[in-house]
C-alpha cells in the first residue's frame, strides 16, 4: 500500500505533464480523468443553466426529478438515448451518422493541451494554442456535414450561417490570441511562447495576468475575445444558426436522440474549451488572484483554504435546503437524497483541507473556479440579449472586432517595443 | 525489412510522390472543376511534405517556412479558383470543366 | 516529446493519406471528395508532427482543414451538384491522362533509384521546442521580403475572387 | 416548397427552375408549423439569399366558421363565441358584440355596467399587450421578457376569474349589460393590481427599451408609411405608429370612453421600434383608464331593459370599437327573427396581416420573424 501511494506521489510531483515526460499510463489516467470531468461537467452545466435562467426569469425550473430536480440531466440523458434514431429518407447517410462525431471530437480533442495546473495536463505541446485554436475550428466542418446531410432548408441555411459566422470570428479571435502571446515575449530572453503552460508562467514570472497587461490593451484584447468566444460557439446572442424563432433549430433540425445529444455535448464541452482558453490567455490559468497584493506565505495559506470552503458552502447550502423540504413522507427520499449529497460534498471540502490534497488540487481549483465564472457569464447573456441579425453579426465581427483586434495588436507591438527600447534599454 | 523500419526521408519522398501523381491524375482525369481544384490541393500539399521532409533531413527550418509559403498560395488559389468556379456557375450552369471553353462570355 | 513507434503511425498515416487521396479523385460527390480531402491533411499534419514541424502541423489544421476546405464545402452546397452527379464523370482524354500520370510515375521511380544514396543516413538531431521561434526569425529575417510579397498576393487573391463572385459589382 | 395552391398567387411563387446559386433565389415555406408565426400561420417567402422578394401568407388552417355559426345562433348564444376568436382579447370581441346588438336593439347598458366594461376591456388589452410583448421579444431572442409579463398577466386573468369564472374566454359582458355585479373588493384588486403593475411597465422597458440588440433589430424594421397604412386599411397600434393619431376611443366615443381622460401614444417612423414604444404607452395609458374608472365607478343598476326574446327590427348595423389589435367591426344584419341574417366580423389581424408583404420586401429573414411578432395578430381572429 505504501509503495503504491510512494508510486503515485512519484507521479504527482514530477515537474512535467505526462506527455512531455513520454509516460503513457499516466496520460491515459489524465485522459480518462480529463473525460470523466468533462462529462460531469457538462452534466452539472445542463443542471445549472436550467436551474440560473430559471430564477433569472422568475420560475423554478426542474423540481420534480430528484430533490431540486438534481437528477434532471440523468433522466433526460436515458431519455435522449431511449429515442428513436431518425434519419431523413433523402439524407446522406454516412456524413450524416459522422457529423456528430466530429464536432464532438474536435470540442473534445481541444483539451489535450488545456492546463490545469502547472503539470495537470495531458501535454504540453509547443504549439498548444495553435493546436486548440486548429481543432476547435474543426467543429465548424462537422456544423457544415451536418448541415448538408440532412438535405433539408433550414439545416442548411443554419448550416451556411453558423460556417460562415464561425469562420468570420476566428479571425477576430485569433487576433486577440497574437496580442497575448506578443505579450508572453515580455521577458530578458525576449522570446514569447505558444505553450499553453508557458503563456501562464509568462504571467506569473510577469507578475501580472494579460487582462491587467498595459491597461487598457490587455482588457481590450480579452474583450474581443470574449465576443467573439460567444460567437464561436454558437451561443445567444449570437444563436442565429439554432435561432428557434428562425430556423426551428438550425444545422441539427433533422437530429434525434443519441446523436442530438452529441451535438447538445459538443456544445457545451466547446463552451468549456473556449473559457478555457480565455482563462488561460487573460486570467492566468491556474494562478490564484491577487499574487502580488497579498503575497506572503499567511495568504498562500489562506488561499488554500478556498478549495475547501467553496465545497463545504455548497454542502451548506445543501443542508439548508435539506432542511427546508417539506416534512411530509413523500419527500423523505428526496430529503435524505440531498443531505446525502451534502454528505459528500462536505467530504470532499474535508479532503481538501488536508494541505497535502489542498496545494496539490487548488491550481486546478483556480482554474475551474474562473471557468465557471465564463460559464456563468454565458447563462446571463442567454436571459438577457435579443438575437442579433445576420447582417449586424457580420458587421460586428468585420467592421468592429477586427479593426478593433488589429489595432490592439499593433498598439500592444508598439507599446512593448517602447517598453523594451526606452525604460529597459 | 530493417529499411522498411527505419524511417528516412527517402520514405517520405516516395509518399510525397504518390501524393504527387494522385492529384496530377485527378487534375487530368476528372470533369468536376471542384475536385480538379481539390486534386491540385493534393498536388501543393506533396510538394509541402517534401519541403518539409527536406528541412528535417538538412536540420534547418527553410523548408518549413516555403511550406508556410506554399500553404499561403494555396489559399489564394483556392479562393480564386472558387471564385471563378462560381461565376462560372452562374453562367453556364455546369461544373464540368470539358465546357470551359470560351475565353469571355 | 519525441515521436514514438514512428514506422508504426508513418504507416498508417501514410495509408490513410494515400486512401484518402484515391477517394478524393475518384467519388462522384465532391463532398465526399472534400472530406476524403480533409482527412488527408489531418493526416498530414501528423506527419508533419513527426517530422519535428508542428507550427506547419498547426497552420496546417488551421488554414487548411478549418479555412480552405470550409471554403470549399461551401462553394460545393452553394453549386448544385444534383447534375454532376449523375453525369459521366472522367474526361473523354483519361487515357492519355493515365499515361502522362504514369510517365512521370516512372521518372520519380527512376530519379529515387539514382539519387536516393545523396541523403544521410539518419537525419540531423533538432530541437523542436523552438520550432516556432526559428519559423518566426526566418520569416520575419530572412524571408521578409518574400512573406510580403505572399500578403500582397493573399490582397489580390481576395479582391479578384470578391470581383468574380460578385453577382452585380 | 410552394404547392399547387401557390401558382394562383399573384408572385408566382413556383420553385424556380434554376437552382439555387445562379437564380440566388429560393423558395422556402415557413410555418404553418413554425415556432415563430404565432400559431398556424403559413408564410411562403420568395428570397434572394437571406433577403425577402416577397411573401405570401396562407391562411385558413383555423378556419371554424365563426360567422356562420352566428347565422344560427340566437343574439344570446352567439355571444360566447365571439370569445373565441381573438383569444387574447376575448372582453373586447364580447365588448364588441354586445354594443352592436344593443346598438341593433336601440337600448344602452347602464353607467355602472359602461364603467365595469371599461375596467374589464382595458385591464384586457393591458393583457393582449403583455402576451404581445412576450412573444415577439421571444421571437426576437430575448426569453426572458415573456416570463415577466405572463407573471404579471396572471393577475389580471386572477380578477377575471373572480369575477366571471373563466379565465380566458370570459364572455364577461351580456347583451344590455353585465349578468354579474363585480364581487366584494373588486375595486380593491383592481387598484392593487394597478399599483403592482405601474413598476412592471418600467421593468419591461428596462429589460429591451434601451436595450442595443433589441433596438438594432427593431429599429428601421418593417417601416410602413401612414398613406399605405390607410390604403390597406390597416389600424391599432401599427397605424398609430406610422403617425397616425387615429384611436375609435376618441374619434367615436363608445361605452363613455368620453368621460375618461387619456391620451393616444404616437410614433412617427413606423417602424418595429415605434411599434413597441406605442404599445408600450397605450399599457400606461390603459392604466390611467382603470384608475379613473374604478375611482368614478358609479351604483346603480347593471342590466338595460332588454326582451327575453331577442327580435330587432329588420335592419344592419355596423358598430366598430378599438380592440388592442384595431379596429374591430360588427356588420350584423337582422330579418327581424331571433337568429341573426348574417354576421360579419371586421377582425384587425386579419386586415393588419395584409401588410406583411409590404412590411417585409426588402428585409431579411429575420426581419420576417419581427414583423410577423409585431403585427400582432392572432390566427383565430385572422380565420375565424
Amino acid at each position: 500500500m505504501g509503495q503504491i501511494i510512494q508510486y503515485i506521489q512519484s507521479y504527482l510531483d514530477s515537474d512535467l505533464t505526462p506527455g512531455a515526460a513520454g509516460n503513457m499510463f499516466w496520460a491515459l489516467v489524465y485522459i480518462m480523468l480529463v473525460f470523466v470531468g468533462l462529462s460531469v461537467a457538462v452534466i452539472a452545466m445542463n443542471w445549472l443553466e436550467r436551474k440560473i435562467l430559471a430564477h433569472m426569469q422568475v420560475r423554478l425550473g426542474p423540481m420534480r426529478v430528484g430533490p431540486h430536480g438534481l437528477l434532471q440531466p440523468i433522466a433526460d440523458a436515458i431519455k435522449l438515448l431511449l429515442k428513436e434514431d431518425i434519419m431523413p429518407a433523402e439524407a446522406d447517410g454516412l456524413i450524416f451518422w459522422v457529423a456528430p462525431f466530429v464536432v464532438v471530437l474536435a470540442a473534445f480533442t481541444v483539451f489535450v493541451v488545456v492546463p490545469f495546473g502547472p503539470t495537470h495536463a495531458i501535454t504540453d505541446m509547443n504549439i498548444g494554442i495553435l493546436f486548440m485554436l486548429g481543432v476547435s475550428s474543426l467543429s465548424v466542418l462537422g456544423i457544415v456535414m451536418a448541415g448538408w446531410a440532412s438535405n433539408s432548408h433550414y439545416p442548411l441555411i443554419g448550416a451556411l450561417r453558423s460556417s460562415a459566422q464561425m469562420v468570420s470570428y476566428e479571425v477576430a479571435m485569433g487576433l486577440a490570441v497574437v496580442s497575448a502571446i506578443l505579450m508572453t515575449s515580455l521577458n530578458a530572453e525576449g522570446t514569447g511562447t505558444l505553450s499553453m503552460i508557458g503563456i501562464v508562467q509568462a504571467q506569473q514570472a510577469q507578475h501580472e495576468w494579460f487582462i491587467f497587461k498595459f491597461f487598457p490593451l490587455g482588457l481590450i484584447a480579452f474583450f474581443i475575445f470574449a465576443v467573439a468566444m460567444v460567437a464561436e460557439t454558437n451561443r445567444a446572442p449570437f444563436d442565429l444558426a439554432e435561432a428557434e424563432s428562425e430556423l426551428t433549430a438550425g444545422f441539427h433540425t433533422e437530429y434525434s436522440g443519441f446523436r442530438w445529444s452529441l451535438f447538445f455535448l459538443a456544445e457545451y464541452s466547446a463552451m468549456i474549451a473556449v473559457s478555457s482558453i480565455a482563462v488561460t490567455l487573460w486570467l492566468g490559468g491556474w494562478l490564484r488572484p491577487f499574487p502580488n497584493l497579498l503575497s506572503n506565505s499567511t495568504w498562500d495559506l489562506v488561499f488554500s483554504l478556498f478549495p475547501g470552503i467553496t465545497f463545504l458552502f455548497f454542502a451548506a447550502i445543501c443542508f439548508y435546503n435539506a432542511a427546508r423540504m417539506p416534512k411530509h413522507p413523500l419527500f423523505r427520499i428526496q430529503t435524505v437524497g440531498l443531505a446525502g449529497f451534502g454528505i459528500v460534498l462536505g467530504l470532499i471540502g474535508v479532503i481538501l483541507f488536508i494541505p497535502a490534497v489542498s496545494i496539490r488540487a487548488q491550481d486546478i481549483f483556480w482554474f475551474a473556479a474562473k471557468v465557471a465564472g465564463f460559464m456563468y457569464m454565458y447563462i446571463w447573456y442567454r436571459g438577457t440579449f435579443p438575437r442579433y441579425r445576420f447582417d449586424q453579426l457580420m458587421q460586428m465581427g468585420w467592421k468592429v472586432l477586427l479593426p478593433m483586434g488589429l489595432g490592439v495588436l499593433v498598439l500592444t507591438a508598439s507599446v512593448a517595443l517602447l517598453q523594451e527600447k526606452l525604460w529597459h534599454p | 525489412m530493417q529499411s522498411m523500419l527505419h524511417i528516412t526521408t527517402l520514405h517520405y519522398l516516395v509518399l510525397g510522390a504518390a501524393l504527387f501523381l494522385l492529384g496530377v491524375i485527378g487534375v487530368l482525369t476528372r470533369r468536376n472543376v471542384v475536385i480538379v481544384l481539390m486534386s491540385i490541393e493534393l498536388i501543393l500539399n506533396a510538394v509541402n511534405l517534401n519541403l518539409v521532409a527536406f528541412s528535417r533531413t538538412w536540420g534547418g527550418v527553410h523548408g518549413q517556412v516555403f511550406a508556410i509559403f506554399v500553404i499561403t498560395d494555396a489559399a489564394a488559389e483556392a479562393a480564386v479558383g472558387l471564385g471563378i468556379l462560381i461565376a462560372f456557375f452562374r453562367n453556364k450552369e455546369t461544373v464540368n470543366i470539358d465546357e470551359v471553353n470560351l475565353l469571355k462570355w | 516529446m519525441a515521436p514514438v513507434a514512428t514506422p508504426f503511425f508513418f504507416y498508417l498515416l501514410s495509408g490513410i493519406m494515400l486512401i484518402g487521396g484515391i477517394l478524393v479523385i475518384t467519388r462522384k460527390n465532391p463532398v465526399h471528395s472534400a472530406l476524403a480531402l480533409i482527412v488527408t491533411l489531418l493526416a498530414q499534419a501528423s506527419i508533419y508532427l513527426m517530422l519535428y514541424a508542428p507550427f506547419v502541423a498547426g497552420v496546417q489544421i488551421i488554414l487548411y482543414a478549418g479555412g480552405i476546405m470550409v471554403l470549399f464545402l461551401f462553394v460545393i452546397m452553394l453549386v448544385s451538384i444534383d447534375r454532376s452527379v449523375k453525369e459521366r464523370q472522367f474526361n473523354s482524354q483519361w487515357i492519355v491522362g493515365m499515361i502522362a500520370a504514369t510517365a512521370l510515375g516512372g521518372l520519380f521511380i527512376a530519379v529515387f533509384m539514382k539519387g536516393k544514396n545523396i541523403f544521410p543516413e539518419h537525419a540531423l538531431p533538432v530541437i523542436e521546442n523552438d520550432n516556432t521561434q526559428k519559423v518566426a526569425t526566418m520569416l520575419y529575417g530572412q524571408y521578409m521580403f518574400a512573406f510580403e510579397i505572399a500578403s500582397l498576393l493573399l490582397l489580390v487573391a481576395i479582391i479578384g475572387a470578391v470581383v468574380m463572385a460578385k453577382k452585380r459589382i | 416548397m410552394a404547392d399547387q395552391n401557390s401558382s394562383l398567387s399573384h408572385l408566382d411563387l413556383e420553385t424556380p427552375e434554376k437552382p439555387f446559386l445562379d437564380a440566388n433565389e429560393l423558395v422556402i415555406n415557413m410555418g404553418p408549423q413554425h415556432p415563430a408565426t404565432h400559431g398556424v400561420l403559413r408564410v411562403i417567402l420568395r428570397l434572394d439569399g437571406e433577403k425577402v422578394l416577397g411573401l405570401e401568407c396562407v391562411i385558413g388552417y383555423l378556419h371554424r366558421g365563426v360567422e356562420k355559426i352566428g347565422e344560427h345562433r340566437t343574439y344570446t348564444m352567439f355571444n360566447p363565441y365571439v370569445d373565441r376568436m381573438d383569444y387574447v382579447a376575448a372582453v373586447s370581441n364580447g365588448l364588441g358584440y354586445c354594443e352592436t346588438v344593443e346598438k341593433l336593439l336601440n337600448v344602452e347598458a347602464p353607467p355602472r355596467a359602461q364603467y365595469v366594461r371599461v375596467i374589464l376591456t382595458e385591464l384586457n388589452r393591458i393583457a393582449s399587450h403583455q402576451l404581445w410583448l412576450g412573444t415577439h421579444a421571444l421571437d426576437i431572442g430575448a426569453i426572458t421578457p415573456l416570463f415577466y409579463t405572463f407573471r404579471d398577466r396572471e393577475e389580471i386573468l386572477k380578477i377575471y376569474e373572480k369575477y366571471c369564472g373563466a379565465r380566458l374566454t370570459t364572455h364577461a359582458f351580456r347583451i344590455g349589460g353585465l349578468q354579474y355585479e363585480t364581487y366584494a373588493g373588486f375595486e380593491k384588486d383592481v387598484t392593487n393590481f394597478l399599483d403592482f403593475f405601474r413598476p412592471k411597465i418600467d421593468e419591461y422597458e428596462e429589460l429591451l427599451t434601451t436595450n442595443r440588440i433589441w433596438v438594432e433589430r427593431t429599429k428601421n424594421v418593417g417601416n410602413i408609411s401612414a398613406q399605405d397604412c390607410i390604403a390597406l386599411g390597416v389600424t391599432g397600434p401599427v397605424l398609430r405608429a406610422s403617425g397616425v393619431k387615429w384611436d375609435l376611443r376618441k374619434a367615436q366615443p363608445y361605452a363613455n370612453y368620453k368621460n375618461f381622460d387619456f391620451d393616444i401614444p404616437i410614433g412617427q417612423n413606423g417602424d418595429t421600434y415605434d411599434r413597441y414604444l406605442v404599445r408600450m404607452g397605450e399599457m400606461r395609458q390603459s392604466v390611467r383608464i382603470v384608475q379613473q374608472a374604478i375611482n368614478g365607478l358609479p351604483e346603480g343598476p347593471i342590466m338595460a331593459k332588454v326582451p327575453k326574446v331577442m327580435k330587432p327590427a329588420v335592419g344592419e348595423v355596423y358598430h366598430s370599437i378599438e380592440a388592442p389589435k384595431g379596429e374591430l367591426g360588427y356588420f350584423i344584419v337582422s330579418d327581424g327573427s331571433t337568429q341573426p341574417y348574417r354576421v360579419r366580423v371586421r377582425p384587425p389581424s386579419f386586415v393588419n396581416l395584409q401588410a406583411l408583404d409590404v412590411m417585409c420586401r426588402g428585409q431579411l429573414v429575420a426581419d420576417v420573424i419581427a414583423v410577423i411578432g409585431t403585427l400582432d395578430i392572432v390566427l383565430g381572429e385572422v380565420d375565424r
